[in-house]
């Protein structure tokens, strides 16, 4: 029964926030909802037992990529409230309700008649299998570096390429004005007295050294 | 970082907590009523703080109202009215007295060149220096309440915070410029005395460290200044 | 559905949800009453580094000096500015102290770990409990997501309050946390590593008992991780601990030379003060994650065995304090670093020190489990030295190869 | 109770994850803000990956949560590749919106 | 010792909790509430002159204002219970004091430290504001130009005295704290010769 | 200004100098102060004379003032026959080989107070010839940002001129009913 | 009329400096158009540029120093100081007060080191005067001033350290400094402000155990300094906060007419001290503090150092210091002594003069610089003959130091801006006066 009620909180959660994604005018309440989600979401996984994907969930979700996502909100200064009554397109917005509506009824039809069938069928491999006696960390590890070694690579190398990318597309072309100007500004002249010479009467500050 | 110079300067701090601290505990003569350490500053000598008017030993007042500390207060802080003395009873030992003496604590920088200033030694400072003021009128000092008392203690008002040796100490800036940068009149004593405290010593001044230095001290007649 | 692991939940439903709710209300009690004595002993100490008194007139020693603090925020007056966003203005105080509080759920602060049975379980009324409010599977992980949650209510704070200082110091706040998460996450997976768990209370029992003999003295060492992880995760855990918690040396988001007060410039009263709270109420914490994961939480030292959990209690709170006392000496000593600065020694120096560690563990933990000979060890280990020299190299040529070009390019663009 | 007797069928969650599909394309759909149609997306993987562990979890088998992972990662590379781009559009014009995309042609 | 305004300060705590009776309960908050206030009154960092080295001076070592819970100083006015006007307030500075108290949140006080701030002190000319009390209301002078830290603490501890006698809505307009005079506000303009160009 | 003028102003100025005896100094009437070398310049020949000064050495410009001579109580005597104006700029520059300083007194008249701004000899003269405007309402021809440096912006009046008003206000006494 | 044209090869280094319009790095914008482009608005020229106001109450700004910056992200790219919200008018005030008087008007001036601009006053004043300081006069003020040097560089010390986030240095810094000054106030009876150095001489001779006083000062300080080496010169944490940061070169410091530490930064000796000697420091023996790079760093050792060197010249102070009179003996400057008042009608008929109009000095103007801890403080004064100046213009060194701030932090950080600031030491009572 706590199933029951975490289920539907979360699920509450989850598409109040998905809506409030949709509806929100201003781009940081958006992604405000979205942090409000992809919690719900991490509850869902927790009701299923994903214990360790939920804790990634926040962590990468909510810790990483809404993150970035207000950063650039604010470096842009995109936070101007969005008006929505504005079509840029006629006729775009109730097509697209339309559009969801019957993605949304096409799938829970499938979801309907597809029921019975998918239950049941386990694979054998006890490694893979969840209710084994070991932790659902341990599982994914394991499977994550033997059978799915090579995809896991995979996703580093294009965990890389996606930075580089990023790197590229947003390095400012000014960059080189922007250059710390470390060098002294009079670094090879030495100490003068206002004739011109060296005189003895002075302490070069820089030369010496603390204490 | 190699030479710990990053750690080095937590030596430092960390030596503090042995130290002594260095905080005068004042507590504004809170403390005081309940009891608890309020320990104020000693006082320098020449501390210029809140203004006195000084009586003669026979209680006779010393202003003669002639407003010479009202024209060289350059915040013209200061308002003299002088008077006659009646001459049956007379206030001060001249002609004339000061009727009307205020000082506007709102504009007074404390310069002291109204001591420098009095003839008579008339107006002094004490060492008082903790008062303030919740309103405008507290801060006009009257002739009232700058005069000393009967026995020659300054008057020691509700918003000032008065310490045991504090109202004895008057008059130090008038006697450290009372040679005006004479050196042979250093260390003499040429003010009259006071009610409460007669005659204060003066300065030492640089005979006493100095021995050998330009003869002995004139007799005060033999001097010419100038 | 199994939320924590927990002696309790074998009993009775509704004593577990007294309990539960008991130990919540205790440790939301404690943590508060934490906080304003950590804020005192803040004010104290660093006076004492500065030879002066510190608080001494709000009650005996001016110990309830931040309950003072207090109760003056919470009276008075508040101020929501005019160009700010409402919504996000009021929601990031809370966003900023409820993950400081929610981490604290994870740490054990008390129970005998000592003795052969020493698995930490005290019994309140009757229930077998653990003296911590939760030990979920995932532990330290929880406490990564909560820190990274914690953000948000720099970054909101500084956004939504609609002015400038506030937004510069919002957006160097995030940048800043984000980028020492990492240097964090690596120290913690290096005792993760060793430990083999990520349940807080597994690695408190793990830690309790002997350690390893040193000089063929047995009792000496205790069993902490903070040996067989080795002092760099440490190191590396608590600057960038510090950094995570904006404290001074690395409080670029608050430096009120710079950008006045940071994120919360335009906060006052009530909100205000839930951002102090969290500040301190973040140190805590932190301090207790240090305490758990390297210094053996609760467990004493191991030639010291009296009994009971209250002594667990004790040694917790003794390391805890070394913790803050720590963080106030640091505050005492250090000049602020820059923006930059800060980014470099995040960036270059923590972040490959720590990863660098890691595989070092790594390699020792499997050529331990493999049994290892000597020889193949040293072999291994030069490789593995050669190959990180090379790599260090490298990242120096090539950091210095782009400066040059960057001069030219600027001697070029200014003649 | 009615729900006590219930158990909590992989349809519950496949429903929920239909929903969060739905609604994250809609929003994709009626959105002009790039920023606001990228988080659309993630409600829609994230619709995705309930259903991946909601299978998973029906089957007995690790892979779906392994599915969720790599999505995950997916995810974030996409994230970064594409706030990316809308800064650097940005630099060039502000306030652009998805429907000026013609500016990528150059 | 007595301080002054403790007479007229209780006349003014009706209007503090405004209808209200006052039961042990409410007495007891409010008194509460006011040694909060005082054992924690955060000054706004605002120095302009010389008082500012002797403010700064009285937070540091020899007086450590710590003792009272202000060593924190706020950047932020927001966050500020006190300002310290410390030095003279020239007519260009005099808007932007007005708006820092402005920014300040209630219950806020303001010490007029040192005679410039006062009432000009010496500096009785076209380019300073003759007394700061025609800008912000003043709770308490200190004088001395500048005035020592000792005063500046006395200064504090008139003001503390103040808001423990039960001022829990501080300003008293109505019964005339200052001494009744008022100085018209030059803007730009003096009073006597005026000369173009 | 063409040469020819130029050159015709220098020998008249010459000649101005000789009937009067004095000295000239980078074409400027040479005075003495306390010790201190004064140089007597007008509005037309101060840029040259800095000029050359500068040229010469002084490679610093350390003070730049102004005076109005309004309600001056003594007596003005210039050297070189000058006339003596209103308005006086005075200019110390300072010659750090020869550790000598030298002062240029310029006459300004009041009816068009302008004169050269020295900002592309001495860029330092900025602000201090900022001031002189603020204060005196002496304008720098050619200067880079001729406005108020120490009043408000929308100030009316130079506070320096001497028939401005200082503006005091009686200070309060008790006995006293604002007579002073 | 171009100049530029023809400027000597010695000092055009410094084209940098005199740039004009959008590429110099002043940016020359009233308030007015600032306002008018308001605070988040963007300048028309470039899409990224935001116009930042720091101060004129703001924690790094030393009182009330107000900085427009042109901010480009964190980066400033031009900026400018507006200065005058603490305009006191003391150059007005001057003129109503007599030269007697004169003191207490200047000395809160630059309210560091007061001690110097009272100097500065009192040497003008007697340059019109025409008169000779005694001896010891002379010595008086040569001690009070390297006292005050020290003080007003602890000042500093305590302030560079509080803007750069090292919150014990600040205390530590005032804890020493509180200790110069209750010397000052065993002398001259203030804390500040003092009124002490005057035409003439000084105010009142040294009180009895000055000499004790001062040794213990001297035994006090050297170990703090160390201290403060290890905590900030060798903490390579702040060098680097400060090194290269905000550099200037001797031919822009010159251009800019900087003086005192920003100038002797960029290696180039030049101390009034030594260079045009003034009191008697051509008797005394001490070294010229200079930098090498210009940048933030010299300027704070600088200052370190100068207090090393001050406590070398106090310390031969204490071994030369003549005795005899302290005030000169003139009776139309100096009042007579307060027993010569009873004595001699004359005597009293002087002292009511000075002290009600004052002593004449004759007509003329004179200039009088002295080198204060921030530059060349220099007093030009005119004298009509009476006995108020006829104008007293003072040439504060920080108002004329505040025009390098532009230049120092072009293409810097906000965080250095900060530091930049801190070390141009500006005491904004000597900038707006």
């Amino acid at each position: 029964m706590a199933e029951f009620i975490t289920f539907f909180c979360g699920a509450a959660i989850i598409l109040a926030g998905a809506i409030g994604v949709v509806v929100a005018r201003n781009a940081v309440h958006s992604a405000l909802f979205l942090i409000q989600t992809l919690l719900g979401v991490a509850v869902i996984f927790v009701v299923q037992e994903a214990h360790f994907l939920a804790a990634v969930q926040i962590v990468v979700y909510a810790g990483a990529i809404v993150i970035l996502f207000l950063f650039v909100i604010m470096l842009l200064g995109v936070d101007k409230a969005e008006d929505l009554g504005v079509e840029p397109i006629a006729g775009q917005k109730p097509l697209a309700v339309v559009l969801g509506a019957s993605l949304l009824a096409t799938a829970i039809t499938f979801v309907l008649v597809a029921t019975d069938g998918a239950t049941g069928v386990g694979s054998g491999d006890p490694e893979r299998q969840l209710d084994s006696g070991i932790t659902d960390i341990e599982r994914i590890g394991r499977v994550l570096f033997t059978e799915y070694a090579v995809a896991f690579q995979l996703t580093a190398a294009l965990l890389t390429i996606g930075v580089i990318g990023a790197v590229v597309l947003t390095r400012s072309l000014s960059s080189a004005d922007q250059l710390d100007d470390l060098e002294p500004a009079s670094m090879d002249l030495p100490s003068l007295a206002p004739e011109g010479a060296n005189d003895e009467h002075h302490v070069d500050t820089v030369e010496e050294d603390a204490s | 970082m190699a030479d710990g110079s990053y750690l080095k300067g937590f030596g430092v701090t960390f030596k503090k907590l042995f130290e002594d601290r260095v905080t005068g505990d004042y507590r504004g003569g809170k403390g005081l009523e309940k009891g608890k350490p309020d320990e104020k500053r000693p006082k320098a000598d020449r501390l210029h703080g809140r203004h006195v008017l000084n009586r003669y030993e026979d209680g006779m007042e010393k202003c003669i109202g002639c407003e010479l500390c009202a024209g060289v207060c350059p915040a013209k802080c200061i308002y003299v009215r002088g008077a006659d003395n009646n001459p049956d009873a007379p206030t001060s030992p001249g002609e004339r007295f000061g009727y009307v003496y205020e000082i506007n604590y709102l504009r007074c920088i404390h310069c002291d060149l109204c001591v420098e200033a009095c003839p008579t030694q008339a107006i002094t400072e004490s060492k008082l220096f903790e008062f303030s003021f919740t309103n405008r009128s507290d801060a006009i000092y009257t002739k009232d309440e700058l005069l000393v008392g009967d026995d020659g203690k300054p008057q020691q008002l509700p918003w000032e915070d008065w310490r045991d040796g504090e109202d004895t100490m008057t008059s130090g800036w008038m006697r450290a410029t009372s040679p005006a940068g004479d050196h042979r009149y250093e260390g003499m004593v040429h003010w009259a005395g006071e009610l409460g405290y007669g005659v204060r010593d003066p300065e030492a001044g640089q005979s006493a460290e100095v021995d050998d230095d330009g003869g002995a001290r004139p007799a005060a007649s033999s001097v010419e200044h100038g | 559905m199994m939320f924590a692991q927990d002696p309790l939940y074998a009993g009775d439903w509704l004593g577990d949800a007294l309990i539960t709710g008991l130990k919540v209300l205790v440790a939301f009690a404690f943590l508060l009453v934490a906080v304003m004595l950590n804020i005192w002993f803040l004010r104290k100490v660093i006076s004492d580094f500065q030879n002066r008194i510190g608080p001494n007139t709000a009650g005996r020693w001016g110990i309830l000096q931040s309950l003072a603090d207090g109760i003056k925020l919470f009276f008075k007056e508040d101020l929501i500015p005019d160009n700010s966003d409402r919504f996000a203005f009021k929601l990031a105080p809370y966003l900023s102290l409820v993950p400081a509080f929610l981490v604290f759920a994870i740490i054990p602060i008390g129970g005998d770990f000592n003795g052969d049975d020493g698995d930490g379980v005290v019994s309140i009324f009757g229930h077998d409990t653990l003296l911590q409010v939760a030990d979920p599977p995932v532990g330290v992980l929880w406490f990564l997501a909560m820190s990274s949650l914690a953000i948000y209510g720099v970054m909101l704070a500084g956004w939504s309050s609609g002015s400038k200082y506030p937004l510069i110091g919002s957006v160097r706040a995030s940048a800043q946390m984000v980028s020492y998460e990492a240097a964090l996450g690596l120290a913690l997976a290096s005792v993760l590593l060793v430990s083999g768990t990520l349940s807080t209370h597994a690695m408190v029992i793990d830690q309790s008992g002997e350690g390893p003999a040193f000089f063929g003295i047995e009792n000496i060492l205790p069993a902490w991780y903070l040996l067989p992880v080795g002092i760099v995760p440490f190191v590396v855990f608590i600057i960038a601990g510090t950094a995570e918690l904006n404290h001074p040396p690395f409080d670029l988001v608050e430096a009120e030379q710079e950008i006045v007060g940071g994120f919360h410039t335009e906060y006052s009263s009530i909100r205000f003060a839930l951002f102090f709270l969290a500040e301190f109420m973040n140190q805590i914490t932190m301090g207790a994650l240090l305490v758990t994961l390297f210094l053996g939480g609760p467990n004493g030292p191991a030639f010291f065995f009296p009994e009971g959990w209250w002594i667990g209690v004790f040694w917790f709170f003794v390391k805890l304090m070394g913790f803050l006392f720590l963080l106030v000496w640091v505050r005492a000593t250090l000049p602020r670093f820059r923006y930059d600065q800060l980014m470099d020694f995040g960036w270059k120096l923590l972040i490959p020190l720590s990863l660098g560690w890691f595989i070092l563990l790594a390699f020792i933990q499997i050529g331990r489990d493999e049994d290892w000979s000597t020889a193949q060890f040293v072999g291994l280990g030069v490789g593995l030295a050669a190959v990180f020299v090379a790599l260090a190299g490298m990242l120096t040529l090539a950091i210095r190869n782009a400066r040059n070009e960057r001069i030219e390019e600027m001697e070029d663009a200014h003649g | 109770m009615i729900l006590a007797g219930l158990a909590l069928t992989p349809p519950y969650y496949l429903v929920l994850s239909a929903l969060m599909f739905a609604v994250g394309a809609t929003g994709l759909l009626i959105r002009r803000n790039p920023l606001v149609m990228f988080m659309c997306v993630e409600l829609m993987l994230n619709g995705v990956n309930i259903s991946f562990v909601a299978f998973g979890a029906d089957l007995n088998d690790v892979g779906g949560q392994i599915s969720v992972f790599f999505v995950l990662v997916v995810a974030a590379v996409e994230v970064v590749v594409g706030l990316a781009l809308v800064v650097a559009i940005n630099r060039r014009r502000a306030d652009a919106t998805a429907d000026d995309v013609s500016l990528l042609r150059g | 010792m007595r301080i002054p305004g403790l007479g007229e300060t209780q006349s003014i705590a009706d209007n503090g909790l405004e209808g209200m009776d006052h039961n042990f309960l409410t007495g007891n908050v409010e008194n509460l509430v006011s040694w909060a206030r005082s054992r924690s009154l955060w000054p706004a960092t605002f120095g302009l002159a010389c008082c500012a080295i002797e403010m700064m001076a009285s937070g540091t070592a020899h007086y450590d204002l710590a003792r009272y819970g202000m060593e924190t100083f706020r950047a932020s006015p927001r966050q500020a219970d006190l300002m310290i006007v410390a030095g003279r307030v020239s007519q260009k500075m005099a808007p932007v004091l007005r708006q820092v108290y402005d920014q300040m949140m209630e219950p806020k006080w303001v010490i007029s430290m040192g005679v410039c701030a006062s009432s000009g002190g010496m500096f009785n000319n076209y380019a300073i504001v003759q007394g700061v009390d025609q800008i912000v209301p003043v709770d308490v002078y200190a004088p001395g130009c500048p005035p020592g830290p000792e005063t500046l603490l006395h200064a504090i501890f008139t003001l503390h005295t103040k808001i423990e006698s039960g001022e829990l809505v501080r300003r008293r307009e109505a019964n005339g704290g200052g001494a009744g005079i008022t100085i018209e506000q030059r803007d730009g303009q003096t009073a006597g010769l005026t000369i173009g160009g | 200004m063409s040469d020819e003028t130029a050159a015709a102003e220098e020998a008249e100025a010459e000649a101005v100098a000789e009937e009067a005896a004095v000295d000239l100094r980078y074409g400027a009437a040479v005075g003495e102060s306390h010790g201190d070398v004064v140089l007597h310049a007008t509005v037309e020949t101060y840029l040259d004379v800095c000029s050359e000064a500068r040229a010469d050495g002084f490679d610093q410009l350390i003070d730049l003032t102004a005076v109005d001579y309004l309600t001056y109580a003594g007596e003005r005597t210039l050297p070189g026959g000058l006339t003596p104006e209103r308005f006086e700029v005075v200019t110390s520059l300072i010659n750090h080989v020869r550790r000598e300083r030298i002062r240029i007194r310029t006459q300004v008249s009041a009816d068009e107070p302008t004169i050269p701004s020295l900002f592309d000899l001495w860029p330092g003269s900025e602000y201090l010839e900022r001031e002189a405007f603020d204060m005196f309402g002496i304008t720098f021809a050619d200067h880079p940002d001729m406005s108020r440096v120490l009043m408000p912006e929308d100030w009316v009046g130079h506070p320096l001129r001497k028939d401005y008003a200082v503006g005091a206000i009686p200070v309060q006494f008790k006995a006293a009913s604002n007579e002073r | 009329m171009t100049i530029t044209d023809e400027t000597p090869e010695t000092i055009d280094g410094a084209a940098r400096v005199r740039q004009r319009g959008d590429d110099a790095a002043v940016l020359r914008l009233s308030e007015a158009e600032a306002a008018a482009i308001g605070t988040d608005a963007t300048t028309p020229d470039d899409d990224e540029r935001v116009l930042l106001n720091m101060g004129p109450s703001h924690p790094s700004t030393h009182g009330v120093l107000r900085l427009m910056l042109e901010m480009e992200g964190e980066t400033v790219i031009r900026s400018k100081p507006v200065v005058g919200y603490l305009h006191t008018g003391m150059e007005k005030q001057a003129e109503q007060l007599t030269f007697l008087q004169g003191c207490t008007n200047v000395t809160r001036m630059d309210y560091a080191s007061p001690f110097f601009t009272e100097l500065a006053f009192s040497l003008a004043t007697e340059k019109l005067l025409d008169i000779e300081v005694p001896e010891r006069a002379v010595w008086i003020r040569m001690l009070m001033s390297e006292l005050n040097r020290i003080s007003s560089h602890l000042l500093f010390m305590a302030t560079n350290g509080m803007d750069l986030g090292a919150v014990s240095m600040m205390i530590y810094g005032w804890r020493e400094r509180e200790e110069v000054l209750r010397f000052f106030e065993k002398v001259t009876g203030l804390r500040m402000n003092h009124n002490y150095i005057r035409p003439g001489g000084v105010a009142a001779d040294l009180p009895d155990g000055w000499k004790g006083e001062i040794e213990a000062l001297l035994e006090l300080l050297p170990p703090r300094l160390e201290e403060y080496d290890v905590l900030m010169t060798g903490q390579p944490i702040w060098r680097e906060r400060l090194q290269g940061v905000g550099t200037l070169n001797t031919d822009e410091a010159l251009a800019l007419s900087a003086t005192g530490p920003i100038l002797r930064s960029t290696g180039y000796a030049w101390d009034l001290r030594r260079d045009q000697p003034y009191l008697a420091y051509d008797k005394v023996d001490f070294d010229v503090i200079v930098g090498t790079y210009g940048d933030c760093y010299d300027r704070y050792a600088i200052r370190l150092n100068e207090i090393r060197e001050s406590m070398r010249i106090v310390e031969q102070i204490l071994d030369k210091m003549p005795s005899g009179d302290y005030r000169v003996q003139d009776k139309k400057v100096t009042p007579p002594p307060r027993i010569r008042i009873d004595q001699s009608m004359e005597a009293l008929i002087h002292h009511f003069k000075i002290f009600t109009e004052g002593f004449k000095v004759p007509e003329g103007e004179a200039y009088a610089c002295v080198e204060s801890p921030r530059g060349e403080l220099g007093i030009y004064m005119v004298s009509d003959g009476s006995s108020t100046p006829y104008r007293m213009h003072v040439r504060g060194p920080s108002f004329i130091n505040v025009q390098t701030m532009p230049h120092l932090m072009r293409d810097s950080l906000i965080a250095d801006a900060v530091a930049i600031i801190s070390s141009v030491d500006p005491i904004m009572g000597e900038v707006d006066r």
